[in-house]
């Protein structure tokens, strides 16, 4: 992995994700936390799920009610965005 | 294991910042160390010592000073930052010191410093 | 405290649940309404539908459970909740709410309901 | 001429409270009143009289205050969101009034107050 | 006029815009100030102006060097704004 | 006071020169990192491009002409400045900056000279 991507911001809303989908790399993997979980449901983050691994942080999915039913998307708890943050070269935050 | 410098641009009244905090925590819990946090932008607020929040909610201010006072991770606050928000450490009589004693009075040098000395660094 | 003037309010909610601290403020501005018996409605529409969503666990992120608040809506006598349906489905979220008197509506009627209001705030 | 009620919810490091102060100076030099301007949200951060800036910058905090002096236009602050965020106009031991006297301390009610007898209410 | 739609952001970095534009009727206006006044140049709005009345303030267009070319945009100042917020029946502030 | 690593640093600039305090501020980062003689790229995408207009007059609205310093970024050895060609034409905005050193770059070139940084930071 090269960057990871951390969105945390809903591209319904704003357009963070928009910017990080425009120079992410297929070495790359997005890491979606707080409202840029919602982006579960973005068209956008949806047609670049076979080329870039995404993740979204299980606790903030459940805080909002949210179910993942697309199995591209990866669950991954606090413990394992830690790891992932610490496997980066490093990381680049979109808020 | 890694070392960590972390950078906190949210308010404490941005979920957010919450966000954060519980990121800190979960470092030190899987062994990583954290060299420093740099509070800058709006996260300065965190450092007020009289934000004040409901029982039933946590209250950001108290849960960074509990952190520090726990693991002694430094917190690291830009105080140019933070005087335009309303922050100040000095003690004359038109000024009240309202930063918590748990945050370290510290200047963007230290942002170069920390990031520059950890093995990885967030912003969150 | 009232006073001699009663004027319709509307709150207008753009912002997802733990977006900041809009959505709570915005309750509260709501509710405080509502206590100076002022009419208030209540719209969601952008981010904002995110809030009327079934299930959140505000206290597992460190937040106060104020969407419990929405389902005391009734005692404060805010009956009047307008959800944007568009904003709705272009987030494919579930159709059922928090409150139990919310209006699922267009965005042309969105727009005339919004037009009944003498003051408006959004947050 | 209209009377105006005005609501402020954005901070004194954000642009968009010039645009508020200005405006609310405008409706003033046309002949308008303003019955009040309400600070909420993150606006209560514009009462803190420790907000510094640097000389060459307008100092939000200070133009308001300055407003008020001239004009006598009521600045209410809401309480409960200046507490989350470190205000306080508390003179007990632990706490250190921070809120400029030139803003009134008020509750939620005051909004209703006031954007019920204004005319035009503006949110900026 | 009905409601004044006072635009405070971009529509190139938020949804505001969209939100005023998925509600306004022709009886209403929209006035473009702060980060707003970028909007000049935003497709959603341009192809709106035949229809709403679309103003934008001359201060914040000058301070972001912004030049309107477009004759369907109305530049009006701050006193102008002033009067315009007093002759709308109510406003409504996106921001 | 130097420290005695060096690293690269990237400052992304995403939002309009007026948008809340954050062109300012992330202007002091860079240039308290160079000033720290740490190599300093600074990058301008979405709302960001904006920053780079030249004639744009803060103080008219309250606020400090930190866009002069962009003059004088060459003093700081701060020469690698980046800013998105895409960002810019979508907002129809003139390739004339107010600085000399700009370049204008494709998001492919973007994404491969902000993969030289070693820290990024967003602002």
């Amino acid at each position: 992995m090269t960057i990871l991507h951390i969105v945390r911001s809903s591209a319904f809303n704003d357009n963070k994700l928009e910017l990080c989908l425009s120079i992410v790399t297929e070495h790359d993997s997005i890491f979606l936390i707080d409202d840029g979980v919602y982006n579960i449901a973005h068209p956008s983050l949806l047609k670049l799920l076979d080329r870039i691994e995404v993740f979204a942080l299980t606790e903030h999915t459940n805080a909002r009610a949210l179910n993942i039913d697309n199995k591209k998307i990866r669950t991954a708890d606090l413990s394992a965005f830690v790891a992932l943050t610490d496997n980066a070269e490093k990381t680049i935050t979109w808020q | 294991m890694s070392s960590f410098a972390l950078i906190v641009t949210t308010s404490p009244t941005d979920n957010k910042t919450y966000t954060a905090l519980t990121f800190a925590q979960q470092l030190l819990a899987d062994g990583h160390s954290i060299i420093g946090i740099f509070f800058y932008q709006d996260g300065v607020l965190n450092a007020n010592q009289y934000v004040q929040a409901p029982s039933d909610e946590v209250n950001l201010y108290q849960a960074w000073s509990t952190f520090q006072k726990q693991s002694a991770t430094p917190l690291h606050l830009c105080i140019t930052a933070g005087e335009r928000r309303g922050l100040t450490d000095s003690n004359e009589v038109a000024f009240s010191h309202n930063i918590d004693d748990h945050f370290t009075i510290s200047g963007l040098g230290e942002l170069v410093v920390l990031t520059c000395k950890a093995d990885k660094v967030i912003q969150l | 405290m009232m006073s001699d003037q009663v004027k319709k309010y509307a709150i207008v909610n753009t912002s997802a649940t733990f977006n900041k601290f809009n959505a709570k403020e915005a309750l509260d501005a709501a509710l405080i309404l509502a206590s100076y018996e002022m009419p208030v409605a209540l719209y969601f529409i952008g981010d904002g539908v995110y809030q009327a969503q079934k299930q959140q666990n505000a206290e597992s992120i460190g937040a106060k459970d104020f969407i419990a608040t929405f389902k005391a809506l009734g005692f404060y006598d805010i009956e009047d909740i307008y959800i944007s349906a568009d904003c709705l489905s272009q987030r494919q979220l579930a159709t059922e709410f928090a409150f139990t008197d919310a209006k699922l509506v267009s965005k042309e009627e969105f727009a005339v309901r919004l037009n009944q209001a003498d003051v408006i705030l959004t947050f």
